[in-house]
């Protein structure tokens, strides 16, 4: 029977109605990229005794901001339960600059989880690579710490990171933590450096042909531009990595988040509701095509 | 005493950009100038070669006060040309619209340009803050002539339905309708305000003007009739130019129309109130009897007053035409285009805009010439500010300043339209 | 089946009313053939033929009387189902943050659609899996409204650039109705072979002034669509289409025809399938009251694409793969069905008359396989 | 020092990779092994180029001397790769310089030698610069891609 | 912003008709709001109070057709924080920018009775060729739906909602039947910005561009079409020498078929 989609006053509607959330602390990260955490208003969202926010490595919010608009912003916190949500993002538009503005207190409109997620669980008994560049960190650090929640279940893990300087590298501290836990080997590199950079200069593939893992029981997960992505694809293809072994995180535009307003088409994918992550194989006939 | 200049770079609250010099000598005024620095846009060149059918929409851009006045001048010269005479309700239609722009234009001037004078405040929002209630009322009434329009044109300013023949599209009933509460509301809200208006202080002015319109037996002329004056004048639309000719004086740089004789005249709501008086409605006839207002005036700083008798004229105009409407079988008149000159002219708010076109018998426009009614009035403003400054010369150079700008308001001068024809100077140290 | 003379047909419309439903329907209007509110079978286009080609209509007198002797309206349903504008919610600023009012109780009418042709059901179908699968993503799949009343009418007349044999769509209904009706026109007679689809469809059926149909009223009925269907002459290969389309991304017919494509978007606001929408979100100018809106909006456009930095389909060749390669090919693999029905709507209202029926053959004959 | 034989220093290094066991001894026997402190300059811009390096522990940073800027750092050769081609191409002048940013250990072979064993075995000589033609590649591919400014904000 | 905390606005006029800055004005319900939210600082059709600059919005209407504007917009640019141009006049040069095809100085002539006391330049010009502008909304005139979106959002600082693509989509999504496919009429729609909610088509006859090219308007393919259907090539001149004749997609168009 043909239903009547009406679509402000059906279940899109209810999809599109956001449930406000309060910013409980923000933390620049980088000059244009900043680290807010949020907990729900009283009242709002259902959320009830559990005041965190439930969401799987990878996924999406949208995020509105009063009368500015609404944008995707991948979950950047840890995804172990009961703990504020937290989202990293970058000033690049309206909506993120408004963003930029909000202190705690302030509240906006979430609506999510959206997406799918890396498959954290795929690499359990494997090696573990991750590259990132620039802001591509943000959605790849929920798996660090499902990662680091359970470090004995995966083998090497090799966190390889490009980003243009070191001042905008983000999460310094953590990642200063991290290399020192000796839980992971972490490789950064920036394009330009500075007069006190000693760290690597270049792109982040040239670690590819040197770190030391297993390509054929290992799994890689890659964020960053899609420029970059490319090149780690080849680069991990060329130690002997199979297209099914190797994600990456895409981006389209993204208005609904439910695979109804279309605009985050990918091919046959849509990148908010069958991605935004996509086993390399799974897009190989598209990827290299430009303006798909 | 020493010789000083007064000048207002830049008039304010007047339709396009123009500016005031005075010059006194001695004690002895030298040169009172009505400056237009609107750049200009040499539309009757750009004319040619266009086809006929182009010119209501390429004219309306000469002015988005009153494009109205372009699009039906252009049209009826056209239709002279081609042999068709637009009757019927498209003529209602075509008055319907114009009642729009006149109830638009009139409600913008009175309330928004000249009524901050009467309160010595620089605009409309300083007058919201004294008068809110007359500001909202204002803003009410303006948005009905713009509904008007809209409904009938397309839009508010530069209307796309109008076309040589008549319009692309005839409006439905009920929308007109449903404006006739609207209407209603208006005509006694604009009492209310012509009353508050009458109350304030007028300048004690008056001169001797020459006063030109449109005038037809039947109706207060806005789309027809021939052209009149108080001192013989009655010629079809046709001999505009064995009436008033554009020409150079000395004194100023501008090009003013004059009348054959070197006379200026004065158009527009004053002109037309003292030629046609008798053909107001009734509602604004009584409106202008309880006013205080005689059947003539000679006074142009009761303009203001005037403008309200004809922005209820204007009202009772809508109300009449929407209440008999019926939707035209055809909204226009098939135009084939016929090789001659034509000629149109129609009352735009600030006084009678004047077009003649000579097309091709392939429709292409081969000369164009358009007379925007400021530039008739130019002769009378400069006039008047003789007289008002030679009165006041006691006065401070402040005090003269604004007593000028009032009495340059008081013509609703709209200098874009103006400028496609007066000369440009540019002396601004 | 039953026999409705055309004389009684007013009365399905009474009914309807009578119901409570807001009946909708083709009317000529402004040149077209627009789905509209009617009244009384004196609104639908009697006598109306339409003349459609590439960039091409013409609503004309047909001098016979039949009610529905055209093809399909200029627009579809679509905007009934799926309307162009639409606010979804409302917020006032509020404190630190706003709070969602409450929307206005609008009167929702329900709504019959008389006079809807087999490919539009079709289209119907497949705007609710897109519509479905967003409901499932919420985890409250609630059926919305109350589904429309859907009198369907056998197509007797498709045009020029039908073209629903290929996409197994039509000329005749097979489900997804209440009633359907085959308007036969004989020499002296005039009537409507009817059959109800839907339990309601029976009730209002039986209502109306009818008798049995016999077998000749009946063949006659099969005879009048397999005659529509034997006059299409449009045809779209559909064998094997989504894999030529995958492996022809970079096929040189694109560039040929971003050439003539204007990227105005007309194809895909026509097309009853196409279900792209934007998000606006708006405020007032006292910075007070937020609204969102749903909007139609096309992957033609530029901004459809755009993400920070700029848009990912700059080229009109990358929009028009993009909508082609959708409609035809990725469609089926995000839906599992075509996402063209064969209506031919966007080769009619393309202003400069692009054909996507023309398009995919010129790939089918000439394919450019590429390296996976 | 090293207790490994050198030949299976240079076995492990990712450029040897599959080379033929009797090429690789050939090489080796040019090759000598030498520890950089932090900060130690390996070669000079503008200096004659006449060794070829692979870097088989630390990092080295390569430079240039830019007017008003001072010592610019463009790019670091990481552990694995290889580093110095100019003794192949005319003027042999190294275009940059080389600087270690950590106590670093490299292989050095004389570009001169090399080429008397290359021409000797063209083969080899053949095996050898096709590795440097890679390894060139793919250091142009990445100065790309640090051109073009992958992770910058696009709205800046 | 000044100490006020409101934001100055200043709208300036160059060669023009006044529409635009009219249609600001004629936002009769929201004016008293917008004054609440902004300082009308410098806005001389409205107030004779003129505050001194900086301006945090500048709306500019008109095109540059003066040496005098020329330097005076200079001026503007330099006193304002935000510059909007308003209106085709000053997004593409107006319906005077028709000189651009012809010799001025044979207008002049045409017009004036003493030439040599005109000085005008050579070309009517926009805005954005004489300084740099930071957003431009179109229409002869502009929507003063889009001049209050504009508006608002520059005050709630997001991006306006003003959509670039065709005047067909605002059709389609009125539901209007296509006046060219249907009827025959020549319609500029398929290449003309969106912005009036086809307000032609809806009074049934075709575009005329008021709004100027759409994104990657695709004129040479709608020229053509017009052509094959029977238009002549002066006809095509001139309905793409029109309001917005000198925006670089028509004014190409307009010179290839008059050659």
């Amino acid at each position: 029977m043909i239903h009547n989609n009406l679509a402000g006053q059906g279940v899109v509607s209810d999809l599109m109605k956001p449930s406000l959330f309060r910013i409980e602390s923000w933390k620049r990260e980088s000059p244009d990229v900043f680290t807010m955490s949020f907990l729900p208003k009283d009242g709002m969202g259902g959320v009830g005794e559990n005041p965190g926010f439930t969401f799987l490595p990878g996924q999406f919010n949208m995020i509105y901001i009063f009368g500015l608009g609404e944008v995707p912003i991948s979950i950047s916190g840890d995804p172990a339960p009961g703990l504020p949500l937290i989202h990293t993002t970058r000033s690049v538009g309206a909506v993120t600059q408004g963003m930029s503005l909000l202190r705690p207190g302030a509240e906006v409109g979430v609506r999510g989880p959206f997406g799918n997620h890396w498959p954290v669980e795929r690499a359990w008994d494997k090696d573990l690579i991750l590259v990132a560049g620039g802001i591509g960190l943000a959605p790849l650090r929920p798996v660090i710490y499902s990662v680091l929640n359970s470090r004995n279940k995966f083998g090497k893990v090799i966190l390889l990171i490009g980003s243009k300087t070191p001042s905008e590298m983000v999460f310094r501290g953590e990642l200063r933590d991290w290399d020192r836990s000796k839980l992971m080997e972490i490789h950064l590199t920036v394009d330009r450096g500075s007069k006190s950079w000693r760290g690597s200069l270049g792109v982040v593939t040239k670690f590819v042909p040197a770190i030391s893992f297993e390509p054929e029981n290992a799994l890689a997960m890659i964020c960053g531009p899609e420029v970059m992505m490319h090149f780690t694809i080849d680069a991990l293809k060329k130690r002997g990595m199979q297209p099914e072994d190797i994600y990456v995180s895409m981006e389209r535009n993204m208005k609904c988040a439910v695979g109804y307003y279309g605009h985050c088409q990918y091919g046959p994918h849509f990148i908010c509701k069958n991605g935004p992550i996509f086993p390399y194989s799974e897009i190989e006939g598209i990827f290299r095509e430009p303006e798909v | 005493m020493r010789s000083k200049t007064i000048k207002v770079d830049l008039l304010a609250r007047v339709e396009g950009e123009g500016a005031l010099h005075v010059k006194i000598n001695q004690g002895v005024l030298k040169e009172v100038q009505l400056k237009i620095f609107e750049p200009p846009r040499f539309f009757e060149a750009f004319l040619r070669g266009r086809d006929f059918r182009e010119a209501p929409d390429i004219t309306s851009r000469i002015c988005g006060i009153c494009p109205i006045a372009y699009q039906l001048s252009a049209s009826l010269a056209m239709e002279e040309i081609c042999g068709i005479k637009v009757e019927g309700q498209l003529q209602e239609l075509r008055r319907l619209i114009y009642a729009g722009e006149w109830i638009e234009s009139h409600v913008l001037h009175v309330f928004m340009l000249n009524a901050p004078d009467f309160f010595e405040v620089p605009s409309v929002v300083h007058l919201a803050q004294v008068h809110p209630e007359m500001v909202t009322t204002a803003l009410r009434l303006k948005k009905l002539g713009n509904t008007l329009m809209a409904i009938v044109g397309g839009r508010e300013v530069h209307p796309v339905n109008l076309r040589v023949g008549g319009f692309y599209k005839a409006p439905a009933k009920k929308v007109l309708r449903d404006l006739l509460p609207e209407i209603r509301w208006a005509r006694e809200a604009a009492i209310r305000m012509a009353m508050v208006i009458s109350g304030w202080e007028f300048r004690e002015f008056t001169r001797d003007y020459h006063y030109m319109a449109l005038s037809s037996p039947d109706t207060y002329a806005v789309i027809e009739g021939s052209l009149a004056s108080n001192r013989g004048v009655d010629v079809p639309v046709s001999k505009y130019d064995e009436i008033l000719t554009e020409s150079h004086l000395a004194h100023s740089t501008a090009l003013h129309s004059r009348t054959r004789d070197g006379g200026t005249c004065l158009m527009g709501p004053l002109a037309r109130y003292n030629l046609n008086y008798d053909h107001l409605s009734s509602g604004a006839r009584e409106l202008a009897v309880t006013m205080g207002l005689q059947r003539t005036c000679h006074n142009p700083f009761r303009g203001i007053q005037i403008r309200m008798v004809e922005f209820v004229h204007a009202l009772d105009e809508a109300e009449r035409i929407i209440e008999q409407y019926e939707v035209p079988s055809r909204s226009f008149m098939e135009v084939e285009p016929g090789a001659g000159t034509g000629y149109g002219c129609t009352e735009a708010p600030r006084g009678s805009c004047y077009h003649r076109y000579t097309i091709n018998k392939e429709g292409i426009i081969t000369d164009a010439k358009i007379v925007a009614p400021t530039s008739v009035n130019q002769g009378p403003i400069e006039e008047d500010l003789w007289d008002i400054v030679a009165h006041n010369m006691h006065l401070s150079d402040d005090q003269i300043k604004f007593i000028c700008e009032r009495a340059i308001r008081n013509y609703d001068p709209c200098i874009s339209c103006s400028t496609h024809f007066l000369k440009l100077t540019v002396d601004r140290e | 089946m039953k026999i409705i003379e055309r004389s009684n047909f007013g009365r399905l419309i009474e009914l309807l009313k009578e119901a409570g439903y807001e009946v909708y329907g083709p009317r000529a209007l402004d040149g077209g053939l627009v789905y509209d509110h009617i009244e009384k079978d004196s609104d639908l286009p009697e006598g109306y033929k339409d003349q459609q080609g590439k960039g091409l209509y013409r609503l004309e007198k047909s001098g016979d009387p039949y009610l529905f002797g055209f093809a399909v309206g200029s627009q579809s349903w679509k905007k009934f189902l799926h309307p162009a504008e639409q606010r979804l919610w409302k917020a006032k600023k509020t404190g630190n943050g706003f709070t969602l009012l409450d929307p206005e109780p609008e009167p929702r009418p329900r709504m019959a659609f008389i006079g809807v042709r087999a490919c539009e059901i079709s289209a119907m179908t497949i705007q609710q899996k897109v519509y479905e699968q967003a409901a499932a993503l919420s985890g409250n799949p609630a059926t919305p409204d109350a589904p429309p009343f859907i009198v369907a009418v056998n197509c007797t007349h498709p045009s020029n650039n039908c073209f629903c044999t290929s996409m197994d769509t039509g000329p005749r209904v097979r489900s997804g109705f209440d009633i359907s009706l085959t308007e036969i026109l004989e020499d002296h007679s005039h009537y409507f072979i009817g059959e109800s689809g839907s339990e309601r469809g029976a009730d209002l059926l039986a209502q109306i002034p009818s008798r049995q149909a016999t077998e000749a009223e009946i063949s006659r009925g099969k005879a009048a669509t397999d005659k529509a269907a034997q006059s299409i002459s449009r045809s779209l290969d559909t064998h094997g289409l989504k894999e030529l389309l995958y492996q022809n991304y970079n096929h040189p017919s694109w560039e040929a025809v971003a050439d003539r494509c204007l990227s105005c978007g007309n194809c895909t606001m026509v097309c009853p399938t196409c279900f792209c929408s934007s998000v606006e979100d708006t405020i007032d100018v006292t910075g007070q009251y937020a609204e969102r809106w749903n909007k139609w909006d096309s992957c033609f456009s530029i901004d459809f694409s755009y993400i920070h930095g700029g848009p990912v389909r700059n080229s009109v060749k990358s929009r028009y793969r993009q909508w082609m390669t959708h409609k035809l090919a990725t469609w089926i693999d995000q839906f599992g069905t075509s996402g063209c029905v064969g209506c031919g709507r966007c080769i009619t209202w393309c202003p400069v008359g692009i054909d996507i029926t023309e398009e995919a053959s010129t790939i089918r004959n000439s394919p450019k396989t590429q390296e996976p | 020092m090293n207790a490994q034989p050198i030949e299976s220093i240079l076995a492990d290094h990712p450029f040897f990779k599959e080379i033929p066991r009797e090429h690789l001894a050939r090489v080796a026997l040019q090759a000598t092994i030498s520890r950089f402190d932090k900060g130690e300059v390996i070669f000079r811009e503008g200096s004659d180029a006449r060794n070829f390096y692979l870097v088989l522990k630390g990092r080295v940073i390569i430079e240039t001397l830019l007017p008003h800027q001072g010592l610019v750092n463009i790019q670091t050769v990481e552990a694995g790769e290889m580093l110095g081609w100019s003794w192949l191409v005319p003027p042999f002048r190294y275009r940059f310089g080389a600087r270690t940013v950590q106590p670093t250990e490299l292989a050095i072979f004389n570009g001169k030698h090399l080429l008397e064993v290359f021409e000797k075995d063209p083969q080899l000589g053949y095996q050898f610069l096709r590795r440097v033609l890679v390894a060139i590649t793919e250091r142009l591919e990445q100065t790309r891609l640090q051109l073009l400014n992958i992770y910058d904000n696009p709205v800046k | 912003m000044p100490k006020s905390g409101k934001p100055k606005l200043a709208v300036w006029k160059f060669a023009s008709c006044d529409g635009c800055q009219l249609s600001l004005l004629d936002c009769e319900d929201q004016l008293l709001s917008i004054a609440g939210k902004i300082e009308i600082a410098n806005f001389a059709e409205a107030s004779s109070a003129i505050v001194k600059g900086p301006y945090d919005l500048s709306l500019v209407e008109g095109s540059i057709t003066t040496e005098h504007d020329e330097e005076r917009i200079h001026q503007v640019r330099k006193a304002s924080r935000f510059l909007v141009t308003i209106g085709a006049c000053a997004t593409s040069g107006g319906i005077q920018a028709l000189r651009n095809f012809s010799d001025v100085k044979e207008f002049i002539s045409l017009v004036y009775a003493r030439p040599q006391y005109i000085s005008t330049l050579r070309k009517s010009t926009a805005i954005a060729d004489h300084v740099k502008v930071d957003f431009e909304l179109r229409g002869c005139p502009v929507s003063k739906d889009q001049l209050l979106e504009v508006i608002t959002a520059y005050l709630g600082k997001k991006k306006p909602n003003i959509p670039n693509y065709s005047v067909c989509m605002e059709c389609k999504l009125r539901g209007v039947v296509c006046v060219m496919v249907s009827q025959g009429k020549i319609c500029m729609g398929p290449v003309t910005q969106a912005g009036c909610h086809a307000l032609c088509p809806s009074c049934n006859r075709g575009c005329y561009s008021c709004f100027g090219p759409k994104e990657t308007a695709n004129s040479s393919s709608l020229a053509g079409w017009f052509l094959q259907k029977g238009a002549s090539r002066e006809e095509i001149v001139r309905l793409f020498r029109g309001f917005n004749g000198n925006a670089d997609a028509f004014r190409k168009e307009s010179e290839y078929y008059e050659e």
